[in-house]
């Protein structure tokens, strides 16, 4: 175990929201061009540095979103995919929504960050319907996401709140995409996925064998 | 051939039960509420709507929807907070759905309006949306087979219109608008500026005025909406 | 044969070039959008009058074009799709390649006037190449603005040098689109294709009779 | 990650033989000589060339066809009367030839950048460019199945760049630009200006920076060339 004890990064305590955001934030390349999600994802903004130089998509047509709108900022023409009224940076851009899911779809977003209900083991998501018989399906701008971008990185707690591990060796809800996450923030772990199985980059307030005893997959920890 | 008209009613008042429209929008940012408003009062029944989503709160396509005016929606996403019109309907089996990946809305829209009878996107590959549709292994990923979305008449809001119909947009509002005015076979306009014929500088139009019918002047219309 | 004498226009001499372009130029409807090919049915936008508002598209990127540019009019930067020098007119419109093209793939023009080397009974239309061993082949835009357009006119002369009808039971050049053309403007006459046959319009220097004596395939007279 | 580049040699440096080149331009509108110069001087060889045209007189793609780095030309109309070094090379059977229709050409490289797998169109249906295409009936039309064009790289001419790479373009000189910087995986522009970030009007920009790779600024580019 000596390698996991150098490579595998560890801290005491589980990550709340705004801290797996700083990291996450944290993880990307400076310059790259970025699509976060609706809900959690969107916190990732207020931890992207001015040096990391990073031009945040919004599927509803537009590049350069600046932070959300306040006060007199406001205005009505100019909301983020979550409908949430937001800034316009220098340098942006706008186009209508065939040219901007193209950007997606394309293969041009460097990262997509995403929640989701459920991650497979080979990089399967599932994040946009319970598969419950009443619910009203509605999916969004989800697939395009989960299949366009370079990378996808899914945040999202680690367990339900029964305590079963969202990370699965197969989904059980209607999926979003096949294959298509490569990296999982959790709060209790980071996970690479892909198709040698899953590695553990970092634990966050419990060892690797205390996560592994919380996933039903066999995980491998990093080596550098 | 292109007409200036001067009331949404008179704009309107050509659509046929039974037709399918185009409504530009995302959320309230480029949606036409006043074209919507006076589809509802034409009476205009039986209708196919595509538009990103299926209404929200007590407005504009909502209350088509609640007026049992929409026999199918196609969109992206029809479950929001307040979209408890079409909820109602959907429940009670009284509104049929198209769910359409948001790209794939998008591109099938464009793809009416620029005579592609069917694509292949990777978008959906392996997930119910894409049950029973075709497949291919395309460009190393497998691809689901996507056919265009025509429309009768489309109802877009856009900034300022020329006397050509050429027609420019403001920041996100811009979204479906463009695609949909060349998507449809009559597309209706409303503008809040209508400007001379040279006013808009040829290198910024957004949509040229071949793909518009029908323009109408809305006072309020493209002026931003300060939001609560 | 007396519909034939009171429907069927006919003038005393062929027409030459600049007088077909003028028919051609006074049968477009107001308010069209139109695309004239390279060659001869340029020569129709000298005759269309400021009252029939016509928009004139060309494929390399614009609406609106307006004439041919003269001395300090010429701008390499605006050409048309023979890449001659043209002006710009008011309400013009600039956009690139894809969306030009998918103007009139996608329907929207309402006429395109194009040559030809041979023009179908069932109104195929032959014009873009020789089909010669050691030609080489260029198609051009030819082949979108064929399928694309609401109607199709072709101006050409009715024979070739050599004698020989251009329009024929079936092409032997190699086609540019089946089943395309509604209209063939000719120095003799101006035929009507369709699923019913070839109709004529008006001949012009000679009779009905003598026009179906040059033409190797059944015609009828316009009925009014 | 965008670079601004001193000089049009650097900017080609990277570009290997066997790579496939797309270069905007439509006749001399729009076409990026300098970036052709600085390729045909780099050496790069045995290309593929996606362009309208396959070169005219005696400058720019022509002299790299004349020079034999093109082992093969995708365009839709390589005959004109002063294409005298493709016409050489292909009677020699020197140079290979995919002929293309323009709509095509244009919606293969659209697609590329797109995303999308392969698409159906009306155009070339029943004509010798779509024999052996598998063909499909659809919208009332019998279409032909075609798959994007990709490359390695695109060299492309603009007016302007701002900091964070968006361009604009001028007049007809835009034509293939904005479709081409999307469809290849690295894009090198020439402009005749680069301006602050923000000088440029987000409603107007034409090409977003994301497509954007590599910018060089040439005095001459963009500027309205007077022909004789």
């Amino acid at each position: 175990m000596s390698t996991l004890e150098t490579s595998l990064q560890t801290s005491a305590e589980p990550l709340g929201r705004n801290e797996l955001a700083q990291l996450v934030a944290r993880d990307i390349a400076p310059g790259s061009f970025v699509n976060l999600g609706i809900g959690q994802p969107t916190l990732v903004s207020n931890y992207l540095t001015e040096e990391q130089n990073i031009t945040l998509h919004t599927e509803n047509g537009m590049l350069g979103m600046g932070p959300e709108a306040v006060g007199e900022q406001i205005d009505g023409d100019l909301i983020n995919a979550g409908k949430i009224p937001v800034t316009e940076l220098p340098g942006a851009s706008y186009f209508h929504h065939a040219d901007s899911f193209a950007i997606m779809r394309g293969g041009h977003l460097d990262i997509c960050v995403l929640g989701a209900f459920q991650v497979s083991a080979g990089g399967d998501l599932a994040n946009w319907h319970t598969g419950a018989p009443d619910a009203i399906p509605a999916v969004g701008g989800a697939m395009d996401l989960a299949t366009g971008a370079k990378d996808v990185f899914v945040m999202m707690t680690l367990l339900t709140r029964d305590g079963v591990s969202k990370l699965v060796e197969q989904c059980t809800y209607p999926l979003t995409g096949v294959g298509c996450v490569t990296r999982v923030y959790t709060d209790k772990a980071v996970f690479l996925t892909g198709p040698d199985g899953v590695t553990v980059r970092e634990t966050f307030g419990c060892t690797f064998e205390e996560l592994q005893a919380l996933v039903p997959l066999p995980l491998k920890p990093a080596v550098s | 051939m292109l007409q200036f008209i001067d009331t949404v009613g008179e704009a309107v008042a050509g659509i046929k039960d039974g037709s399918t429209v185009m409504i530009g929008g995302f959320g309230n940012a480029g949606q036409p509420f006043e074209l919507i408003d006076a589809l509802l009062d034409s009476g205009a029944t039986d209708l196919t709507v595509v538009n990103n989503n299926a209404g929200q709160g007590d407005q504009g396509l909502a209350l088509l929807i609640k007026e049992g005016r929409v026999r199918k929606m196609i969109c992206s996403f029809p479950r929001q907070s307040d979209s408890w019109h079409f909820d109602a309907k959907f429940k009670a089996g009284e509104i049929e759905l198209e769910l359409v990946p948001q790209g794939n809305l998008a591109e099938r829209i464009r793809a009416a309006g620029a005579g592609i009878g069917g694509f292949f996107t990777p978008t959906g590959y392996g997930t119910m949306l894409a049950e029973g549709k075709e497949t291919r292994f395309l460009d190393g990923k497998w691809q689901v087979f996507e056919t265009p979305i025509h429309a009768d008449v489309a109802l877009i809001k856009a900034l300022k219109a020329d006397g050509k119909g050429n027609l420019v947009y403001r920041k996100t509002a811009r979204n479906f608008g463009p695609i949909m005015a060349a998507a449809a076979k009559h597309s209706i306009v409303q503008v809040s500026e209508i400007v001379p014929v040279g006013a808009l500088d040829p290198e910024n139009i957004v949509t040229p005025g071949i793909y518009v019918n029908s323009i109408v002047r809305v006072a309020s219309a493209g002026i931003a909406e300060k939001v609560a």
